[in-house]
């Protein structure tokens, strides 16, 4: 199979989309004449034109908010947050309009939106522009949040995102835009609410999802040669949690560790470790372990960086651990 | 000046509204409606007149005191008293309340509980309608007090650089809650703000129902023939209290009255009057109309069953099994 | 002793401190003028003047952010939200700026600030009043979370708060502004980051914080009758938060409980349970149980409301599931 | 014009901040510099211009292109080379880098990678200077795109209605990244947008250095003695790329040609030299000084150490015990 890039593969399932649906656009902050920050969106406006790649104005409360309006209106907007730290300037209008118009206004409305945040540690970029926030909208019930790792999923999970009738939040790490993978030519879908083991193991179940997902499979290669075997658990979707698969392999392993790049405190790690916890208590054999990054805002220079940031290291370290 | 038929319509709103507005206030009084009620009255003339020459298909935005909205944009006071009753016959099947009030069905988009929320929904709206070539026009309602808000300035430069069919009405009502505009907002004119976004601003007499309606119905053409936004501004009052039971000691009872004086209402029926369209009696029957149909409206929403507990689990997503993933 | 409200114990807390320091300062929207919407503020100006106790427009963002700036230049401001709802408003101002500004700035500055929120579900204010958001905050590095539950605790955390030189938000639940407690004449301090057992008992452990600590000892009453005793641990501030007292009941009990308002998913209880789980594993006879409102905005009806908000039954139905 | 110790004064930092932001530009493309950079090279007129009226103890809020700005106000090239390589001498002991800069010892309280992030922050800083009553200045500065961010608006809304000692000072360089401020900003003059909030707006030609100055030195005049905000507006333009590495394809060189010819050092120097201020020779020395000021602040930035690892967990909380609580 053909291998592009994560970058490459959301920009396919942006133009199948906008192919296919008249109705669907995409809006932010230097993207048509840019073509995004990652290359996400370049060449867009050559098909599109520049009325449905609309470039705005440095206003993340508008592009979110307005987005909001356009849905709720007929039109299917794709919003990008440029980075994901800025979703703290729409927070109002993802967690208290997007996430409850449905709800409040008793079914009457829809709000097909998709809002496009690149999240994540790369290269020295600091505290204001490496952070990994999934976790504040796991809270917020009325949204999903897809959170892919791989190309293949990148490309399925978002053209499921846009064709979604709900407000759906999509985390892309940025390290990720560059990685390449096999994508088929042939349209597919990946469904929202899936979970993906992507490697088989008997001894330790990591749960995961994003960038730390190769991380734990490069860790996982590494404690193979130890004869330990991890399976790795990708969530690929927050909300709605795939909690069935995750058991499943509980289950079978009696050993878990939860791992992401986000902070470890209050992260999506603490939900998903109090789940198998309370669902999976009498089969574990271990303490479920968390890995995340440590409880700092992320530091600027790269020996900081390193030290708080999990990669493999930590990964082996919390299986060895519980094994 | 509008035809006589719009000059019923517009007259006849403005006492559908008052007549709504009164028998909340008094339902409140009495125990019947939870929540918060902000009301209407005093302000009738700005949303009758802005919506007189809107079509059914337009859109609005509201805020958290949008039952006038509602009833000017054609929603049914039924329904809306069901809702503010929390019944499971509200429009929002009682989930959403006074605040939170919606009827998509004539483009009523949503009151809302956050101040200066609903300027970007609108925006959003008016660029789904020129992207959609539809003709549509989205205007948004919002309070002195929400002009000070930072989603104000986004979406005014964003309707302008898009050149949207939006208009934006400001209900400069003399107060947010209890904080005088004279204190808080920086203008005098929150019209003049307009001139940041290169855009028209215009300030009316908000109490003079004509003249929000001739400002509204320029704002509004010019708006759908594709020149854009506007702000406008209508200076009314807000003669009740913020809310229902509020203690009001923010302002004098004398300053009350004499706005009270320059009731929008009465101010119309004289007009209606002396330019013969309408005779005391028709106005009279008017009223009485609008009573009645208010009276029916509460006997509707209180004779409509409270919603079962569990409905707390629908709709929370669009096309899913219901209450899928609420924890119940 | 004295029994007074908590709305009147906050009130105290504010005057003293403001007597104490002439850098202390509050804002917000209605406070001066209305006395806050709880009353929390009535009389402020009287003694400190307009300057001192500052109305300002609907502009939460810069409430917040001026507070921060006011903050790093040697004044001690106490910015209200009038509903932790609009949090959202100012989330960048909190978590992207207060939050990071000493770590970021490598220690040059110092912010203490208090951001007062009052939270939780009164009288079917709905899905846009009605939040309990401390979650969020529990995410994000950088910042002291203090969440009274009694006039006692309220008026000492706030003097502490008032005096740590770090950015704390301090959550005041609506529907306890009117509940009266006592509380001492003389002055004192509740320190932040000390648990506090409001009830002891032997077979359950209940780990909450803010008005759920009373309804967890309402139910704990209930239960006694069956000779079921719960030890109520209220936790009173979430970062830091106190595991030892936590960790110490629990190898007591065995059996805990956490119980908050704020939605269940991705809730504090989430951490808690997590961390219990993770440092307690070998004590527990029972999967923690946590408790929170079910994953809906909240909606309006009051029946709907009662359906989706945790009481006293909740609590009594999670302890009866582990005993 | 203001006496020849501030023309020097004025044209020295301008000198001293070009020198750094070269040798900037020469460390990132050699891989010595982590992280993004953005340039200030052709806006030094602006930093210089506004800073040089303010005292050591009035205030300056920066951005993410923020190294003119600190330089102007007083701060120590080698410190801030040092953050800037990420080492432990740094400002912020490597936990910043360019976004994050910060000297509060001359009253220079951070950069903020968020576009619009420091509106807010220099009015509290105002407004804390007001209630102090210690006659400083809060200056803040913000590029023509962060106009767009409603921060703007609660912030000179705020700021007016306080009536505080601030000067909002808008660098328009004509592009936010990739997209023009003729695109993106609904008013020609973002100065206009002081008519929004009753305060004056002035808007200059930002290459020309004296120009800058007395505008500045008007505005910061009339905040010191009470009379309130201004929004001051430079027009500039940013010779280098948005980031160091920018492909700017959204421009013409021709147009980066023609700006170049502006530009505002070379300009301030036929001044200087007209005026008879200084010599080529005087100016050649003033340069040269410059140039050895800043290698030395790279020899010192890169013997300095990088910092130790753990010192990831200081700083977090003033006064607790190193990290404390950050789950190492
Ligand atoms: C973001 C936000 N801040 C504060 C409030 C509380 N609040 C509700 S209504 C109101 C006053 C609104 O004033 P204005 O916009 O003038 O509208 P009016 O009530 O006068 O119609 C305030 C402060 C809120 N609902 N949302
Ligand atoms: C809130 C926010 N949105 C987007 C960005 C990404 N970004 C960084 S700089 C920039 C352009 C800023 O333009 P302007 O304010 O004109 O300043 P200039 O770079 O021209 O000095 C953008 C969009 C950001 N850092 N913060
Ligand atoms: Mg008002
Ligand atoms: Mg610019």
């Amino acid at each position: 199979m053909r291998e592009i890039t994560f970058s490459q593969a959301t920009l396919e399932a942006m133009a199948e989309e906008m192919r296919r649906d008249p109705t669907v656009f995409v809006l932010g902050e230097d993207i048509a004449r840019q073509g995004g920050i990652f290359g996400q969106f370049k060449g867009l406006p050559n098909e599109f034109g520049y009325e449905r790649v609309l470039d705005t104005p440095i206003s993340e409360t508008a592009i979110v908010g307005s987005a909001v309006g356009a849905a709720l209106t007929g039109m299917r907007p794709v919003a990008d947050m440029h980075f994901a730290d800025f979703v703290t300037c729409a927070m109002d209008e993802i967690a208290n309009q997007a996430a409850k118009i449905q709800y409040m206004f008793g079914g009457q409305a829809r709000l097909p939106l998709v809002v496009r945040a690149p999240d994540g540690v790369i290269k020295s970029a600091a505290a204001q522009h490496s952070q990994s926030l999934e976790a504040w909208f796991v809270h917020v019930p009325g949204l999903k949040i897809v959170i892919p790792s791989t190309p293949y999923d990148a490309k399925g999970l978002l053209k499921a995102a846009i064709r979604d009738d709900n407000p759906v939040l999509y985390f892309e790490h940025k390290a990720l835009f560059a990685m390449k993978g096999p994508v088929p030519e042939e349209e597919y879908i990946v469904p929202i609410g899936k979970a993906d083991v992507k490697r088989p193991g008997r001894d330790v179940t990591c749960v995961t999802y994003s960038i730390m997902v190769h991380r734990a499979l490069e860790g996982a290669e590494d404690l193979a040669r130890d004869g330990i075997e991890v399976e790795v658990v990708d969530l690929r979707t927050l909300v709605p949690m795939d909690i069935d698969t995750v058991l499943q392999s509980v289950r079978k392993t009696k050993k878990v560790v939860v791992a992401h790049e986000a902070c470890r405190r209050g992260g999506a790690g603490a939900e998903i470790a109090a789940t198998i916890a309370e669902e999976a208590f009498d089969y574990l054999d271990a303490p479920v372990v968390r890995v995340g990054t440590l409880d700092v805002p992320i530091p600027f220079s790269p020996p900081l960086e390193a030290r708080v940031v999990p990669r493999k290291k930590e990964i082996v370290e919390a299986v060895r651990k519980i094994v | 000046m509008p035809d006589r038929d719009t000059l019923v319509h517009i007259y006849t709103t403005m006492v559908r509204i008052r007549a709504f507005e009164e028998k909340v206030e008094e339902l409140f009084l009495a125990g019947k409606i939870p929540g918060f009620v902000h009301l209407y009255i005093g302000e009738e003339a700005v949303a009758s007149g802005v919506c007189a020459p809107l079509d059914r298909s337009d859109y609005i935005v509201s805020t958290h005191r949008g039952h006038g909205h509602c009833i000017a944009k054609g929603a049914s006071p039924r329904r809306m008293m069901a809702e503010i009753l929390g019944k499971s016959t509200g429009y929002c099947k009682g989930k959403g309340g006074s605040m939170h009030i919606a009827d998509f069905s004539v483009g009523m988009l949503g009151a809302n509980g956050v101040v200066g929320g609903g300027f970007n929904i609108a925006v959003g709206a008016a660029l789904s309608a020129k992207m959609r070539r539809s003709g549509q026009v989205a205007v948004c309602f919002f309070g002195d007090g929400a002009s000070n808000r930072g989603t104000f300035h986004e979406a005014l430069n964003m309707a302008s650089v898009f050149q949207l069919p939006c208009v934006f009405v400001c209900e400069h009502n003399q107060y947010a809650s209890t904080t005088p505009a004279a204190y808080s907002v920086s203008v005098r004119d929150v019209a003049d703000r307009a001139v940041g976004y290169g855009i028209p601003g215009v300030t009316v007499d908000g109490n003079d129902v004509l003249a929000v309606y001739e400002a509204a119905r320029e704002a509004i053409d010019r708006a759908r023939r594709g020149g854009g936004p506007t702000l406008l501004e209508a200076k009314t009052y807000r003669i009740k209290g913020h809310f229902v039971g509020d203690p009001e000691k923010y302002r004098d009872r004398s300053e009350v009255e004499r706005w009270k004086a320059k009731c929008p209402i009465l101010r119309f029926e004289d007009r209606l009057r002396a330019e013969g369209v309408l005779a005391d009696a028709e106005m009279e029957a008017i009223k009485a109309a609008a009573r009645r149909e208010i009276l029916e409206a509460v006997s509707f929403a209180e004779e409509s069953p409270y919603p079962d507990p569990d409905d707390a689990f629908s709709d929370l997503y669009v096309s899913d099994a219901q209450g899928e993933g609420c924890g119940r």
